[in-house]
């Protein structure tokens, strides 16, 4: 569903997400994880469908680096794919540092784009350490909790 | 004998549980008390004639056979408690697959869900596809899982293939997810593909060989020595392997077999030879 | 005004010296009456056995250590269940039966009282909880105070009225019954991960010894004048020879009280009635234990006798758990509970074969065929410790028949079957003496005046059994007795019939007793007061959360007692 | 008009995270709180918010749209979906009380349904751990008094449970731990949270890698010399070093998190992590406790326990509980697409789900009952307003280690709306006239 970016790219379990050489576009192979944080719990009780939450879940934190590897600076938009599929979030800089090729992204709608569906067996999805790559994505536009939760009865 | 043959006619939504299609129990019975032997689909209890066209031909062999054929993904336990004869499944085969099967042999043409061959004691399954999780496992919460009996898979299969296995094989042809062996006491684990990682976690003993590819070795492995050939039932397969044994941390005696050639990133392992 | 009238069966009521006569029990308005109109519904019982509603003194059926046994097995659960009907709710068994399963079963069985014996104070909003979510019977629990910080620091300092006041507050805010008391200071021991051995070891930090702690617990127990007596679960369950630490307990209270009322009740005693100093030469204490009791009124216990089967073990004292999960080797659950207790769950089963198992289903029939009294030795398998509460059957055919016992004797380890005295005993209970170790008996040990025998003003809660006394000998004819004993006929609940030929046919909600002992204003106010002192400093909830309302109970029935202080 | 007069209630019980504390002193002035003393900021945005944004009638789908309706029609249309729905799926539970969770259960039974709480996307794969090794575990006062060493492993307390280690762990005072001085802090984690900036000594690992280093952890407590040199990005000395500190403490405790659930591994994390704490307990003593995040999440496990002997995902469609996550927890039923209906109580499947799940949710007749719009509601056929637990009605909840207290109505609900114990009863109820009159 966003343009030029291939919305669901296929990974071999065995092996590193291939990697999107060749489509002009600079990427980065990462591991996402998704988590609690502050900003959404506190949000989450304002609503919803509030500003403060949009703000606060519809963002990646990246490492500093990362993000300048990446073409763009903090607080532009990236795109964020699994073999699950793609969201557009903006991008920030992670308060909670981890090492370069970690992203993080708080619980949600948005990161919930890109969760694997598989729970081998146990009724509990990959919510953490998910394979990614991610992409600079300036021009794309977010989406907000209604587009977002109307776009899933349109299929993947 | 005679080969009973059930045909799905109609596309199933809810989870269907048919654990009475298995030769033990429906050898005595008429077509038309098959027609009415009472299975699940979802909270409600239907003749199994709602779901399948039920016919029958006799054949030469000297145990009943079922043939299913459409896709039974969503029909539950086919095959469970067979103690002998045989079932076919042409097409794909949901969860619980044998469950408690202790004789006789199931066979599916397609994929076969999670828990296939759970509390396994004897007899033989064979999947052309993949299979889920939990191949050959235990229920929840105990220490017995598949305690005797052949399972082969020629796809892949996935996570915790052979968890708390006391005896019996399983083989896989294709690729393993994580975990094969996990708890394992005894029995043998060959996958002939890669495995995504830690084979033999918390084994007590027992046999897992990776004939492919494994991104690592579980710390609590101990390396043994360089084998030339892996004991897998009553066959060899010729290596050379890397031989661990473990898991430590359960004063496991089980040994876990990595094909050199598939692994050279293994090759760490090598300096403790000389010590 | 609903009348029933139960005619022409064979009663037992010992309270009331009724050992078999023919008679007609009038039930009226939820109690045992003289006579009822022509207007009463007629239950024929001829040829059957009427006895009082059964009541267990000691089975673990709810709270948070039951629940996490249950949690811990869903493999105990998995072939054990009971289906959704319009009149019964769904659940599970097996050696831990979810609530409504556990109510229904022991409906079944004939029983209508049942006591939860260990609660930890903190949690036993919890407890009641369930207690809610368990139909039919008549219930209550005892809370724990044995390594409880206040009690413990009240005592050594000697002060043992505002300890008194402090459990009746205690007893009051968690809605408890009855003092009990698991490994007293040594579980205090074991949330360090140490053992405490004997009566005489102090309690690490506390200066106090078990015997200091029994003892005073014991005063505190006559002060607030409870129904019960303090029930004891002794120290040394971990120790292999632990019969010396029983009597030594039971000694330790001997002239406390001025009456030759009970003073104590020792519960499961066949868990702490091994002698011998290794696991290869454990003995039975049967006769040591029942030659004290014989010879002491003070005392009455209660069998915890083991059923070979797979069960559950589940105690407050974290460290036997412990120990015996390093002798099975199975999966382990420990919970430590701030300033008062812990609680430890272990899988166990008990083989008829193993040396050690078949002692200890010895040890519990020794004890109820030596003590000689059955108004002080009751029947339980302190469930599901021993074996679930539906093997009672099997175990009053155990102490009906002699045949039956050397049925099984046959089969256990043969150097225990040498070892033990079992063999030798020829004692049969007869049906009364059988009503005072599963309801008569229990129920005056409970003080509980309205339950346990048939006389007029009695609560009606009636077991009818489909077994004629006159034509069956349950000596020889032990196995239709448990069948008889496993589907009662009838099972009526406050005049109402819950059970018709085994199957549950009405489910109502049972009252839960709990005792208020009111202290004197001024000791109250003066205890109130150091406890909110302490209470923050201590816990991690505030004392206002703390306290249960009487109104947090589907059916309370308090108790109201006057203590001396 | 009425004139309304300040209310000050102490020791109110927080129905934030599964810390649960019990002190806050709320002033409240009729249906307005116009502070909160002692609060975290989760709770203080919970409790002065708690107006804002809020459900306030029952809506129904018609032709397409949700539109507003009377409480009888939602009652009526809500049973009729349950009872004539051949596999549904009852979900959420921890966010309300046990009482909410007594009813549904029953209500589960009666539609034949799934019944499955918040657990399965937390700490489920903690309760499979627990079935294979048990759990070593202790109320939250044991650790304030006694624990020297205090581990939290894939748990970031300062975001998820803000008072949770002022109140519980490091920072709190004890009986014989007086100050944070007293004990060691260790954090374990893929980033350096804000949780491991209050550490004494931070051990980053590289993601998916604990269980590796929980095996490693293993061997050095056994005393075993570890053969690979860094273990999960951890190098072998640091592990040894970390073993030394485990049994050398006087009481340890390691609080985990999702970091272990969410992660490659799952319940064997947890596994292998029980298996770590039971193995100390013969050199020391050492505790585990999870992190439970919703308020009562401890309560729909206990409740679903004691009426079904299954602590969560549990399957009531052929009348009797049955259990087995992988296969009977909702997000492999949705993603099956098994289920025909679902009745989302106090949770938002859609904010928690992978979205193959809720793309199922979409096309099968959801039920909300939820004190608030959520991205579940949009997508619902029926939505009923309810009160907020804790705040507008009162009710049990269990605290993260067990302790189950009771809490209270501090402020009037806004009009009209009822209680989650309420509407279910009155669907239980309607359930049950159309389910007898089949017969």
């Amino acid at each position: 569903m966003y343009g030029k970016y291939p919305s669901v790219i296929s990974f071999d379990r065995l092996t590193r997400p291939c990697s999107w050489e060749g489509s002009g576009i600079s990427s980065l192979k990462v591991t996402l994880v998704s988590g609690r944080s502050l900003g959404q719990g506190r949000s989450k009780v304002i609503g919803k469908f509030s500003e403060e939450y949009f703000r606060s879940v519809a963002v990646c934190e990246l490492d500093p680096e990362d993000i300048k590897s990446l073409g763009i600076s903090p607080g532009q938009n990236v795109i964020i794919t699994t073999k699950t599929g793609s969201v557009v979030v903006k991008s920030a800089i992670a308060s909670q540092r981890s090492r370069r090729g970690v992203i993080f992204m708080p619980y949600g709608l948005w990161v919930n784009m890109l969760i694997p569906t598989e729970t081998y067996g146990t009724g509990m999805p990959s919510m953490k350490g998910i394979e990614a790559e991610v992409a600079g994505a300036p021009d794309e536009k977010l989406m907000d909790l209604r587009d977002l939760v109307k776009s899933l009865a349109g299929g993947a | 004998m005679r080969e009973i043959i059930l045909s799905i006619k109609r596309e199933l939504h809810l989870p269907v549980e048919a654990g009475e299609i298995s030769p033990d129990k429906l050898k005595e019975k008429s077509v038309k008390e098959i027609e009415s032997t009472k299975i699940w689909e979802g909270n409600k209890q239907l003749a199994l004639e709602d779901v399948f066209n039920v016919s029958e031909k006799t054949n030469d062999n000297d145990e009943t056979t079922i043939r299913l054929i459409g896709n039974a993904s969503k029909i539950r336990k086919i095959g469970s408690s067979t103690t002998s004869g045989s079932v076919v499944v042409e097409g794909n085969a949901g969860m619980y697959v044998g469950e408690d099967m202790s004789g006789g042999s199931i066979f599916v043409t397609g994929d076969a869900g999670s828990w296939l061959g759970m509390k396994m004691k004897g007899g033989r399954i064979e999947v052309k596809g993949n299979a889920g999780d939990y191949v050959g496992a235990g229920y929840r919460g105990t220490d017995l899982g598949m305690k005797g009996g052949t399972i082969i898979i020629h796809g892949n299969a996935g996570n915790e293939v052979g968890c708390w296995m006391t005896n019996g094989s399983i083989r896989i042809k294709g690729n393993a997810g994580l975990l094969p062996g996990i708890h394992m006491s005894n029995g043998s684990i060959l996958t002939e593909g890669s495995c995504v990682g830690r084979a033999g976690g918390q084994m007590r003993g027992g046999k897992v060989i990776i004939s492919g590819y494994i991104p690592t070795i579980l710390p609590s492995f101990a390396f043994e020595e360089i084998q030339e050939k892996a004991k897998f039932a009553d066959e060899k397969i010729i290596g050379p392997f890397y031989a661990f044994s473990g898991d430590m941390n359960e004063n496991g005696k089980g040994r876990l077999s990595v094909r050199v050639s598939s692994n050279p990133h293994l090759k760490w392992c090598e300096r403790y030879l000389e010590a | 005004m609903s009348e029933l009238l139960v005619r022409n069966g064979f009663v037992y009521d010992p309270q009331n010296g009724i050992e078999g006569e023919k008679a007609d029990i009038s039930i009226s308005n939820g109690k045992i009456v003289e006579s009822v109109g022509t207007g009463a519904v007629v239950i024929d019982a001829s040829g059957m056995i009427i006895m009082p509603g059964g009541v267990d003194i000691h089975s673990h059926i709810a709270g948070s250590k039951v629940n996490a046994g249950r949690i811990l097995r869903p493999e105990d659960h998995v072939k054990d269940v009971e289906r959704h009907t319009a009149i019964t709710r769904a659940g599970t068994g097996h050696s831990i039966p979810s609530t409504f399963t556990t109510g229904y079963r022991y409906a079944k069985l004939g029983y209508t009282t049942v006591f939860e014996p260990a609660t930890p104070l903190l949690k036993t909003r919890h407890t009641h909880e369930e207690l809610d979510d368990t139909p039919i019977v008549d219930k209550g629990c005892f809370p724990l105070f044995g390594n409880d910080w206040h009690t413990m620091e009240y005592l050594r300092q000697g002060r043992v009225e505002e300890c008194a006041a402090y459990i009746a507050w205690m007893l009051r805010a968690t809605k408890g019954y009855a003092i009990k008391i698991v490994n007293p200071g040594g579980v205090e021991a074991w949330r360090w991960g140490r053992y405490l051995v004997g009566l005489e070891d102090k309690v690490p930090n506390f200066d106090i010894t078990p015997r200091e702690i029994v003892r005073g617990i014991c005063k505190v127990n006559q002060l607030l004048h409870l129904p019960h007596t303090i029930h004891v679960h002794t120290n040394d369950l971990a120790k292999i020879g632990n019969y010396q630490t029983t009597i030594d307990t039971m000694d330790s209270v001997r002239g406390l009280g001025g009456d030759n009322r009970p003073l104590i009740h020792i519960t499961h005693v066949q868990f702490t009635g091994r002698t011998g100093s290794a696991w290869h030469n454990v003995g039975s204490g049967a006769p040591e234990i029942a030659d004290y009791v014989n010879k002491h009124d003070h005392v009455t216990v209660d069998m915890g006798q083991v059923v070979f089967m797979n069960t559950t073990t589940m105690t407050a004292d974290g460290g036997f758990q412990y120990m015996l999960y390093q002798l099975s080797g199975n999966k382990w659950f420990n919970f430590d509970v701030e300033v008062e207790t812990g609680a430890g769950i272990v899988p166990y089963t008990y083989r008829r074969t193993n040396y050690v198992n078949a002692i200890q289903w010895g040890i519990g029939l020794e004890l109820a065929l030596l003590i000689k009294d059955p108004w002080r030795v009751y029947m339980t398998t302190d469930h599901p410790n021993g074996g679930d509460f539906t093997k009672y059957p099997k175990i009053i055919s155990w102490l009906m028949s002699r045949k039956a016992r050397e049925k099984s004797l046959a089969r256990i380890n043969s150097t225990a079957r040498n070892k033990l005295d079992l063999p030798d005993l020829d004692r049969e209970y007869s049906f009364s003496e059988i009503a005072v170790v599963t309801r008569a008996g229990t129920a005056k040990a409970l003080g509980l005046k309205q339950k346990g025998h048939l006389g007029v003003g009695a609560d009606a809660d009636v077991a009818v059994y489909d077994i004629n006394p006159t034509k069956i000998d349950p000596s020889r004819d032990f196995r239709l007795l448990r069948r008889a004993l496993r589907k009662a006929a009838f099972t009526i609940k406050d005049g109402r019939i819950v059970v018709k030929n085994g199957e549950i046919v009405e489910t109502p909600i049972g009252r839960t007793y709990w005792v208020d002992s009111t202290v004197s204003e001024s000791l109250k106010s003066k205890v109130e007061a150091d406890m909110r002192k302490t209470f923050t400093k201590y816990y991690t909830i505030n004392m206002d959360n703390y306290a249960m309302a009487d109104s947090e109970l589907a059916n309370s029935h308090r108790i109201n007692v006057k203590a001396e202080v | 008009m009425t004139v309304l007069s300040k209310k000050i209630f102490p020791n109110v019980i927080c129905t934030f995270c599964g810390s649960t504390c019990d002190d806050l002193e709320v002033t409240v002035e009729g249906e307005k709180v116009l502070s909160v003393r002692s609060g975290c900021s989760s709770s203080l945005s919970k409790y002065l918010n708690y107006r804002a944004d809020r459900n306030l009638t029952p809506l129904v789908r018609k032709n397409g749209e949700l539109q507003e309706t009377s409480y009888d029609d939602a009652i009526r249309r809500s049973a009729e979906i349950l009872a004539n729905a051949n596999y549904p799926l009852l979900y959420g539970w921890s966010s309300t009380s046990n009482e909410a969770n007594r009813v549904g259960i029953e209500l589960a039974e009666w539609v034949g349904g799934v019944i499955d709480n918040t657990t399965t996307v937390c700490h489920g794969p903690t309760l499979l751990g627990v079935h294979d090794i048990g759990e070593i575990s202790g109320s939250l006062g044991e650790i304030v008094h006694r624990a020297d060493l205090i581990i939290y492993w894939g748990a970031n307390p300062v975001h998820s449970h803000p008072h949770h280690i002022m109140r519980y762990t490091s920072m709190s005072t004890g009986r014989f731990r007086l100050s944070r001085k007293d004990r060691k802090m260790i954090v374990i984690d893929v980033r350096k949270t804000d949780t491991a900036k209050l550490a004494d000594q931070f051990i980053p690992i590289t993601p998916n890698g604990d269980y590796e280093l929980m095996c490693a952890l293993r061997m050095a407590v056994r005393g075993d010399e570890l053969e690979q040199d860094v273990i999960s990005g951890v190098p072998a000395e640091t592990i040894e070093e970390l073993a030394e500190a485990m049994i050398s403490c006087q009481f340890g405790v390691i609080f985990f998190g999702l970091g272990l659930t969410m992660t490659e591994g799952r319940h064997r994390n947890v596994d292998v992590a029980l298996s770590l704490v039971r193995d100390l307990n013969a050199r020391t003593k050492f505790l585990i406790i999870p992190m439970r995040g919703h308020f009562n999440v401890g309560g729909a496990n206990e409740v679903s326990a004691w009426v079904t002997g299954y602590p969560y995902a549990v399957d009531l469609s052929q009348g009797y509980p049955r259990y087995n996550p992988g296969d009977t927890t909702a997000v492999d039923v949705l993603v099956r697409g098994d289920c025909d209906a679902a009745l989302v109580v106090a949770s938002d499947p859609i904010s928690n789900f992978p979205v193959e799940a809720s793309r199922h949710l979409v096309k099968i007749p959801v039920i909300t009952i939820d004190p608030h719009p959520s991205a579940t509601t949009p997508i619902s056929e029926v939505v009923f307003p309810s009160q907020i637990v804790g705040i507008e009605t009162g009710g049990d909840i269990v605290r993260m280690d067990g302790v189950t207290i009771m809490t209270k109505t501090i402020v009037p609900a806004p009009p009209g709306i009822h209680s989650d114990v309420e509407i279910l009863e009155a669907i239980l109820a309607h359930v049950k006239k159309i389910k007898m009159g089949k017969q």
